[in-house]
């Protein structure tokens, strides 16, 4: 499906999300406030957005951004889901009820970014020890371990 | 005799730890610890195992135990210095994370790619397709206790990693794909040596088939074993042969075109049962696929450049963020990259088949034995590189 | 051998089930009996095996090994493009066959040897620069002000960061000569005892005595104005070429020995066949004379000039007339451009620039047009003229017609028209669309030829006329073009008089080679290169204040940028490394560690460490090396006893490639440097 | 194993005992360094080069080297692959299970130093020496079967210089420099200083 | 004087286990070389059949692992229980006609009985060594064998009713050529059923080294981790020998020396293919494997005796 065919198909049933769809190097990215994500999430899985790609965060200094990746079987479609979060609360809703997909790579966010999902059933560390202090990804993370390569270009 | 070196030796190996007598309401439960080094994790992945005599109650695999931190690595590099660090994501299938990688970056700074190098991609990943499959039957048999399966396998991948050695001068880490084509043009005598390999290999495959795959006690071992519901396999978000062992018929090749992939004439191999025997037949169908697929290119292929004009050596794409997924042998493999406009990545995220993939091993081995473990998660074939990263 | 299957075809359904019943059993039978039949034939066959380390499994050419140093800077030299033969010399010959050939000297139309001038500038070798460089270009303090230089085009510098200053070091190093140009400058000793008279003082002309000379004949020279130089007195506008700068380099090939006569012109007071008599080869080396204009309505009126006597005027009488007045200037090349600034200097009130071209198309270079415009010259695209309007003799305007395309499909010059005209009023049209020769009088009385069209009858790679013993070479036989291609057609036609001379066969062992096709670089993205590697800015003066007179507009480099400059020079495909910590900084593990140090006279790559504890063997160090000294070996056995002998230093970068074991610290001395001069002092 | 430092100690202090200990050395050193048998410490991309060494093409088999999946088994240590934080213990544990005598071979790049890992990350360990006693280095990414082969035979050359009784070692004869040989130079290039 | 010659006969078997070992390892590395197409061992003696030269020595002299929480007096001497049995039955083994080392009456039951006792030292050693997968792959090790013991023996039984005796000697002399197509199916379900019981592949399953690792011997290491091989390779060696002279006569049809070459070399063969086998095929589960021994192979046996019973009275 093409994307413009897209953005009429998600405007002619969710018309309260049409303002929020744009298009970023050839993919659909629909932007939503973290209140509303879970709702969006799940209106676009009742489109057919049945497969969860990826769940994954940017950290943009002052906010994070939570990047959700839908796929459309039916429709031969992706489409990104994007909310943005204040850095000092790093709480989201979690959308593992919508696809089990969720789990791991919720723990995963949380685990490097710090980002706690509620409703997530077991929200723990995955990839580093469970006694791990701090959260890598953030772009303030400080590990004496860490060697800095040399700077130049 | 005394100890002399071992001074404070623990009184098992790492493999297992003692044995963890807990008592729930009805039975004694055992915990086996199966990893992080074992020889049938396919790598370094600890599964924390409760069982009930010898049938799995719960599991819960550990990972994290080759997690490298590539993804902040790559906050601090170039766009081309990031290629070789996605040759060390999926180990077994490099090619893949190159491409991916490239897709995304050439996606974002806008880039062409000659057409001859589309076809170069699109014959080196099913040529590695083929050698990952390798790997993941092959350790099927392992898994099982037929190794000479896995030796045959072996020398047909060794194959493949013979023309690789050629095509790019090395056996794993390839670093051959990069943003705007590829490192180097196919050698001499390379594309002759190509058609001689995918000539042979179905039949040698289906005859590796045969011993494997088609003997009575491998099906009995594999046939009902860790089953995965069509209905699960798209809610988990498993993709590649996984999802396609279960009867989804969702390949990106096919169904998200790429590349010049719709201009080939190839099927999608898909199971029934979901079981594990299921899962390892369809990687058995998709290497004789791929060889179609590859024979069909080689006829296409015409001269040209295999470099995108005018690339500088640093890019610095304008900001904003791109995605893109190919089809890898564990897989959609995709790659999101986000730019600040300088020369280096501000964010790569890799969404990682086989991370996936093994999230729904714990779904899988429940009500089986400890046996059957180590054939589910064989047949998950996670590459602990790519689930880690 | 496995049996070759035929027709295999995937089934709709991969889960393979045993039949039911009795069948059922035979197929699990037949699957045990034909899993030990297929190990059994397996076993009987010959192991694929190989016996290391007898034998070892053969590397493929591209293996990608431990790294090597093919050479480092300080104690490898280069070659250096000296000889007097034009593109058919042996070191260029050995360099192209090698696909050594650096991309500067691989597109510059004469080879000049750009590297080998940035080697012996950083050495603070400078009047031999110079010297080097005019042995291929015979006025490098000119060129170094007029060249459209394709080999900073080329310049490999262009994928890092910016193209070395290629043109304003071969200026540089022309002022630096001048210093010292009366001690070095001796007549060349006359050897033999045939003379050859050249008929032109251009460029041309003067790189074929040039050779001639050096090869020990007597050449005399004939020019038709009062100065030497040719086009490029003639035509260059001054602020780009000073004279002075053009008459002391001529005067710098006099002092060799060239016989230079001028106010005479060939044809009218020494007839061609006196000069045939006199000598025993003649050059015509005569350059275009007139202005080509279009017959259009409106042609012949008053105001309507060529741009060649426009250009003659602006430059020795330093007035053209037209101040006060609208200039519009028809055509998009190199000439127009100058028309339309000389116009500016001249006093013009509004000059406008109609080519037929579109804005990308345009053939004048680049910067030209950008300097053109930063001078207030307004620059109209895509239209062809239709008419010169003209009211009472005079003109008043010009009328133009939309130009839709200008090439066809094929490249070739067929412009395509549309409907819309416009008006342009002004006072003066000045047409640059080209020029030609005129030979009439100078070829009168002789037997040379000449084509239906007018041009001399010419072989395009012997320059050898329908006449034996006349040769012709430049624009005459090439058409318009740049200096430097004059300068090429030069070199070419003194080694066919040479050749010639001694009665040598002209064509032998002169195949022409292609020219090489050098990748074009996008714009490099710079803002995170440091400063100091960057290209030393060539000082401008301001436009409104260069916009009123003829002084030269660029003002060239100190000592200290040239020294920078030419230190930048990668010295492309030498094979010797000269410690442009490009393959650290793209290194991906930083495994790399380079110094060098930049003194004059001393510099040298003092360290280069490779951590091979960290390399990953990824090869993209050897990729960007610019001069192919950083190789790849095919050395696999990389075993080490401890984990500070896996830092490869200089000396052991240095080590054959030959062999499969790379091991260590094994006692190679890395090679020493030349004293630099502070260590002197 | 004490056993044996136990019979090469009362060796050595009988007189004429320097001639048997001298053969039972030979003996033993032979014995040990033509049956290597190897632990695949195999956790990333090396592990693949580790298998395609013991299969069908390269063959370990033939010098007597096998791969064994229990440590009690096994006399060499093959860390081939990037070791993790999270995975230290697990090495360290597995190294101390394996009976003495015992040999380890960093194998790649990441094991030798971490490699390509070395800078900007948080996770990885820098080389297994920081916890392991590392006989021979393996440079690589990953290196070619035929360069474990080769450390392999280097190794059998030090453990040939090895003694029951430790004050009797042997200078190792090998072909690759050693550590503190005056072939080995200064780190610092001579001829000429840093500017 | 029997005490001291069956003394002197356990000593000789326990060489000879001990040399066919260091043999049949070495022929075993290179069947499964040549198998999977590689060389095998090369460099030490010829064809690098001298390889486990080298491997013992070293075997010999490496540290001698007791973990700190294992039952250390059990798990010392449990390997010396696993070799003990082997090594005995290998003496009522008749080698040529009237020429046994020990010549017992009831030889066949002593043969099949008393590797049994094995199994007791295989489930102290899985337990001394206080592991969990080493217990695991002990009970594993002792359903399985317990179990194949049933259609092992019924299989021999075919022959023993056909000899008339219990007697090794007897059954050798007595035996006709045409014994072997008729009691062929037998010799497969004895081949299975001895191959699960000296725990080789595809029924390793209480070692299986994807799963378990090493199983029951996972925490022993230097010799007394070699002595649980070396009893795995006698246990084979003993039972190929064992095999060749109920199934297939000994060393007919030649007789004396020979007789005893002829043994060797079928021996040999019947070991080849227990290898062959093992290379070949994966394991089963161990349900799989209780339930292929209960519900086929002693059924199978059964009808094989039933058979055997049916032609007797023909006799």
């Amino acid at each position: 499906m093409k994307i413009e065919d897209l953005r009429e198909h998600l405007c002619g049933i969710y018309p309260d999300l049409c303002p929020l769809f744009s298009i970023e190097f050839g993919d659909g990215v629909l932007c939503v406030s973290h209140e509303r994500l879970h709702q969006a999430a799940s209106d676009l899985k009742d489109l057919g957005f049945d497969r969860l790609g990826m769940v994954t965060a940017v950290d943009y200094g002052e906010e994070f951004e939570l990047v959700y990746r839908l796929q459309s079987r039916a429709m031969h479609a992706g489409i990104f889901l994007k909310a943005r979060i204040k850095r000092e609360t790093p709480v989201i809703a979690s959308v593992c009820d919508l696809w089990p997909a969720a789990n791991w790579q919720e723990r995963e966010v949380f685990d490097l970014f710090g980002i706690t999902f509620d409703g997530h059933p077991d929200l723990r560390r995955i990839l580093l020890t469970d006694d791990w202090v701090g959260y890598p990804l953030r772009k303030d993370y400080e590990d004496d371990r860490i060697i800095r390569r040399p700077d130049y270009i | 005799m005394t100890q002399t070196s071992t001074s404070d030796v623990t009184p098992d190996t790492a493999e297992t730890q003692p044995t963890g007598t807990e008592p729930t309401e009805t039975v004694m439960e055992t915990v086996v610890n199966i990893g992080p080094s074992h020889p049938s994790t396919h790598g370094v992945c600890r599964v924390v195992v409760h069982l009930d005599g010898e049938v799995i109650t719960h599991c819960e695999p550990i990972i994290g135990h080759l997690h490298r931190g590539i993804e902040k690595m790559a906050e601090n590099r170039t766009y081309l210095q990031v290629v070789p660090l996605t040759d060390r994501l999926d180990y077994v299938g490099s090619m893949y994370a190159n491409w991916a990688y490239c897709r995304a970056v050439e996606r974002l700074a806008g880039i062409r790619v000659p057409e001859r190098a589309e076809y170069i991609r699109v014959i080196v990943c099913e040529l590695q397709r083929i050698a990952s499959h390798m790997m993941g039957i092959g350790s099927t048999g392992a898994d099982t206790g037929a190794f000479t399966a896995f030796m045959y396998t072996f020398a047909q991948r060794e194959k493949v990693v013979e023309l690789f050695e050629l095509l790019c001068g090395a056996r794993l880490t390839y670093n051959y794909v990069r943003p705007g084509g590829v490192s180097r043009d196919l050698p001499d005598g390379w594309v002759e040596q190509c058609r001689a390999f995918t000539a042979q290999h179905p039949s040698a495959m289906l005859e590796i088939d045969d011993l494997l795959l088609g003997n009575v006690i491998a099906r009995a071992r594999l046939k009902g074993v860790g089953v995965l519901t069509q209905v699960d396999a798209v809610a988990w978000g498993t993709s590649g042969p996984i999802a396609r062992g279960s009867g989804v018929d969702w390949d990106l090749r096919r169904d998200d075109p790429y590349s010049v992939y719709p201009r080939f004439d190839f099927s999608v191999p898909l199971g029934d049962n979901g079981d594990s025997y299921d899962r390892a037949r369809v990687r058995v169908w998709e290497c004789v696929e791929s060889c179609r697929i590859i024979n069909q290119a080689l006829d296409q292929l015409e001269p040209g450049s295999v470099q995108a004009e005018g690339l500088p050596r640093l890019l610095a794409p304008r900001p904003g963020d791109a995605y893109d997924h190919i089809e890898s042998a564990r897989g959609s493999l995709g790659v999101y990259l986000v730019s600040d406009g300088s020369p280096r990545l501000y964010r790569m995220k890799v969404r990682s088949p086989a991370f996936c993939n093994l999230a729904v091993l714990p779904l899988l081995a429940k009500g089986h034995t400890l046996s059957d473990l180590v054939v589910i998660l064989g047949s998950l074939d996670p590459v602990f590189g790519e689930v880690d990263r | 051998m496995v049996v070759i299957r035929k027709d295999i075809t995937t089934p709709a359904s991969v889960s393979n089930e045993y039949s039911p019943g009795v069948k059922g059993f035979l197929e699990k039978v037949h699957s045990l009996v034909n899993g030990l039949g297929i190990t059994a034939r397996i076993s009987t066959e010959k192991p694929i095996t190989i016996r290391y380390p007898a034998e070892k499994w053969t590397v493929s050419p591209r293996w990608r090994g431990a790294l090597r140093l093919r050479g480092v800077l300080g104690h490898d030299e280069i070659p250096l493009i000296r000889d007097a033969s034009t593109a058919y010399n042996a070191v260029i010959d050995d360099l192209y066959n090698g696909e050594r050939l650096p991309p500067c000297v691989g597109n510059c139309p004469a080879n000049v040897d750009a590297r080998g001038q940035g080697f012996l500038i950083a050495e603070d070798r400078i009047p031999e620069a110079y010297e080097l460089v005019r042995d291929r270009n015979i006025l490098p303090g000119v060129l170094g002000r007029i060249c459209h230089h394709p080999c900073e085009t080329a310049c490999r510098r262009n994928f890092y960061d910016e193209p070395v200053a290629i043109r304003p070091l071969h200026r540089f190093a022309y002022e630096e000569f001048r210093k010292v140009a009366s001690e070095r400058l001796r007549p060349l000793p006359i050897t033999q005892e045939k003379s050859v008279a050249i008929v032109g003082s251009g460029p041309s002309g003067l790189t074929a005595a040039y050779d001639l000379m050096k090869a020990g004949y007597r050449c005399v020279m004939y020019e038709r104005e009062e100065r030497p130089g040719g086009a490029l007195n003639s035509g260059v506008p001054a602020y780009r070429l000073p004279r002075d700068v053009l008459y002391d380099e001529i005067d710098g090939i006099v002092a060799l020995g060239l016989e230079l006569h001028c106010g005479i012109e060939v044809g009218k007071g020494k007839p061609l066949g006196a000069l045939q008599r006199e000598h025993d080869a003649v050059l015509l080396a005569v350059g275009l004379q007139t202005s080509r204009i279009l017959p259009i309505p409106g042609a012949g009126a008053d105001g309507v000039v060529g741009a060649l006597e426009f250009l003659w005027a602006a430059n020795h009488k330093g007035e053209t007339g037209v101040r006060g007045k609208r200039v519009f200037v028809i055509g998009g090349g190199n000439v127009a451009v100058d028309v339309a600034r000389c116009a500016l200097r001249t006093g013009a009130s509004e000059v406008r620039l109609a080519s037929l071209e579109s804005e990308e198309e345009m053939p004048a270079h680049p910067w030209e047009i950008e300097e053109a415009l930063d001078e207030g010259v307004i620059a109209t695209c895509s239209v062809g003229p239709e008419e010169v309007l003209v009211k009472h003799g005079a003109v008043t305007g010009m009328r133009m017609r939309e130009c839709l395309s200008v090439f066809d499909e094929t490249g070739r010059f067929s412009p395509k028209y549309g409907e819309g005209l416009s008006d342009f009023p002004c006072d003066v049209v000045v047409f640059s669309i080209g020029q030609a020769a005129r030979l009439d009088t100078l070829i009168a009385g002789t037997e040379v030829l000449v084509s239906g069209r007018g041009q001399l009858v010419v072989d395009g790679s012997q320059f050898t006329t329908s006449t034996p013993g006349v040769f012709a070479c430049g624009e005459v036989v090439t058409g318009p073009g740049s200096a430097i291609g004059s300068i090429a057609t030069g070199h070419e036609a003194a080694t066919s008089i040479i050749r010639f001379l001694q009665g040598a066969p002209l064509s032998e062992n002169r195949t022409p080679r292609p020219v090489p096709v050098y990748a074009k670089y996008a714009v490099a993205d710079v803002s995170s290169v440091e400063r100091s590697r960057l290209r030393s800015v060539m000082p401008m003066t301001k436009p409104e204040e260069r916009a009123k007179d003829f002084r030269q507009v660029e003002l060239g480099l100190t000592h200290q940028e040239a020294m920078m400059e030419a230190a930048r020079c990668l010295r492309c495909q030498s094979e010797v490394c000269v410690g442009c910590t490009f393959c650290a900084r793209t290194c991906p593990d930083y495994a790399i560690h380079v110094e060098r140090v930049d003194d004059p006279g001393g510099r040298c790559l003092t360290r280069y460490d490779l951590d091979l504890s960290k390399c990953a063997f990824c090869g993209l160090c050897a990729e960007q090396c610019p001069t192919n000294a950083l190789t790849h070996t095919g050395q696999y056995e990389l075993s080490f006893f401890h984990r500070d002998l896996m830092i490869f230093d200089k000396g052991e970068m240095l080590r054959s490639g030959d062999g499969t074991r790379a091991t260590g610290r094994d006692g190679i001395m890395p090679p020493g440097c030349p004293v630099p001069r502070w260590r002197e002092r | 194993m004490a056993f044996v430092d136990d019979l090469g100690a009362a060796l050595d202090k009988t007189p004429g005992g320097g001639i048997i200990l001298t053969s039972l050395d030979a003996l033993i050193d032979w014995s040990r360094g033509k049956s290597l048998w190897m632990m695949p410490m195999g956790t990333a991309c090396c592990a693949m080069e580790l298998i395609a060494a013991s299969f069908a093409r390269f063959d370990f088999d033939r010098h007597g080297s096998i791969p064994r999946p229990d440590p009690r088994h096994t006399d060499v240590m093959v860390v081939a692959g990037t070791i993790t934080r999270k995975m230290e213990p697990a090495v360290k544990r597995l190294w101390e299970q394996m009976p003495e005598p015992k040999w380890c071979i960093a194998m790649g790049n990441c094991a030798v130093s971490g490699g390509i890992f070395y800078y900007d990350t948080y996770s990885v360990v820098r080389g297994v020496d920081e916890f392991l006693p590392v006989d021979v280095y393996i440079s690589g990414c990953p290196p070619r079967p035929e360069a474990l082969q080769d450390a392999i035979l280097r190794l059998r050359e030090k453990v040939s210089a090895e003694s029951i009784v430790p004050s009797r070692a042997k200078p190792v004869k090998s072909i690759l420099p050693q550590p503190g040989d005056p072939r080995k130079g200064d780190i610092a290039a001579e001829g000429g200083e840093p500017s | 004087m029997t005490l001291l010659w069956g003394f002197l006969w356990g000593v000789a078997s326990v060489a000879t286990i001990a040399g066919g070992a260091i043999l049949g390892v070495w022929w075993e590395r290179k069947v499964s070389a040549r198998i999977q197409m590689r060389y095998g061992p090369q460099q030490i003696g010829p064809y690098g059949s001298l390889q486990m030269i080298a491997d013992v020595p070293k075997l010999l002299f490496k540290e001698d692992i007791v973990p700190d929480l294992a039952d250390k007096a059990v798990f010392k001497l449990a390997p010396l229980f696993v070799f003990g049995p082997v090594a005995t039955s290998m003496v009522v083994i008749p080698f040529a006609a009237g020429w046994a080392p020990v010549d017992m009456s009831v030889g066949i039951l002593f043969f099949l009985a008393v590797p049994s006792i094995e199994v007791i030292a295989i489930l102290l050693s899985a337990w001394a060594s206080h592991n969990t997968l080493s217990t695991i792959g002990g009970l594993r090790a002792t359903a399985q064998m317990i179990s194949y013991e049933i259609p092992r023996s019924l299989a021999v039984l075919s022959v023993v009713l056909l000899a008339g005796s219990l007697r090794p000697l007897d059954v050798l002399s007595a035996w006709q050529w045409w014994w072997a197509p008729l009691t062929f199916v037998g010799f497969v379900i004895y081949f299975i059923a001895s191959i699960a019981e000296m725990n080789r592949g595809p029924f390793d399953i209480p070692e299986a080294d994807s799963e378990l690792v090493a199983g029951y011997f996972a925490d022993y290491s230097g010799m007394r981790w070699a002595s649980f091989m070396m009893a795995e390779y006698g246990s084979m060696i003993a039972a190929s020998l064992f095999g060749a002279v109920v199934f297939f006569g000994g060393g007919w049809p030649l007789s004396g020396a020979a007789g005893v070459v002829l043994l060797v070399i079928k021996t040999v063969l019947i070991m080849t293919a227990v290898m062959w086998v093992k290379w070949t095929f994966p394991r089963p589960r161990q349900d799989q494997l209780m339930s292929f021994c209960w519900k086929v192979l002693t059924p199978l046996a059964l009808l094989q005796l039933v058979i055997v019973g049916a032609v007797l009275p023909w006799l």
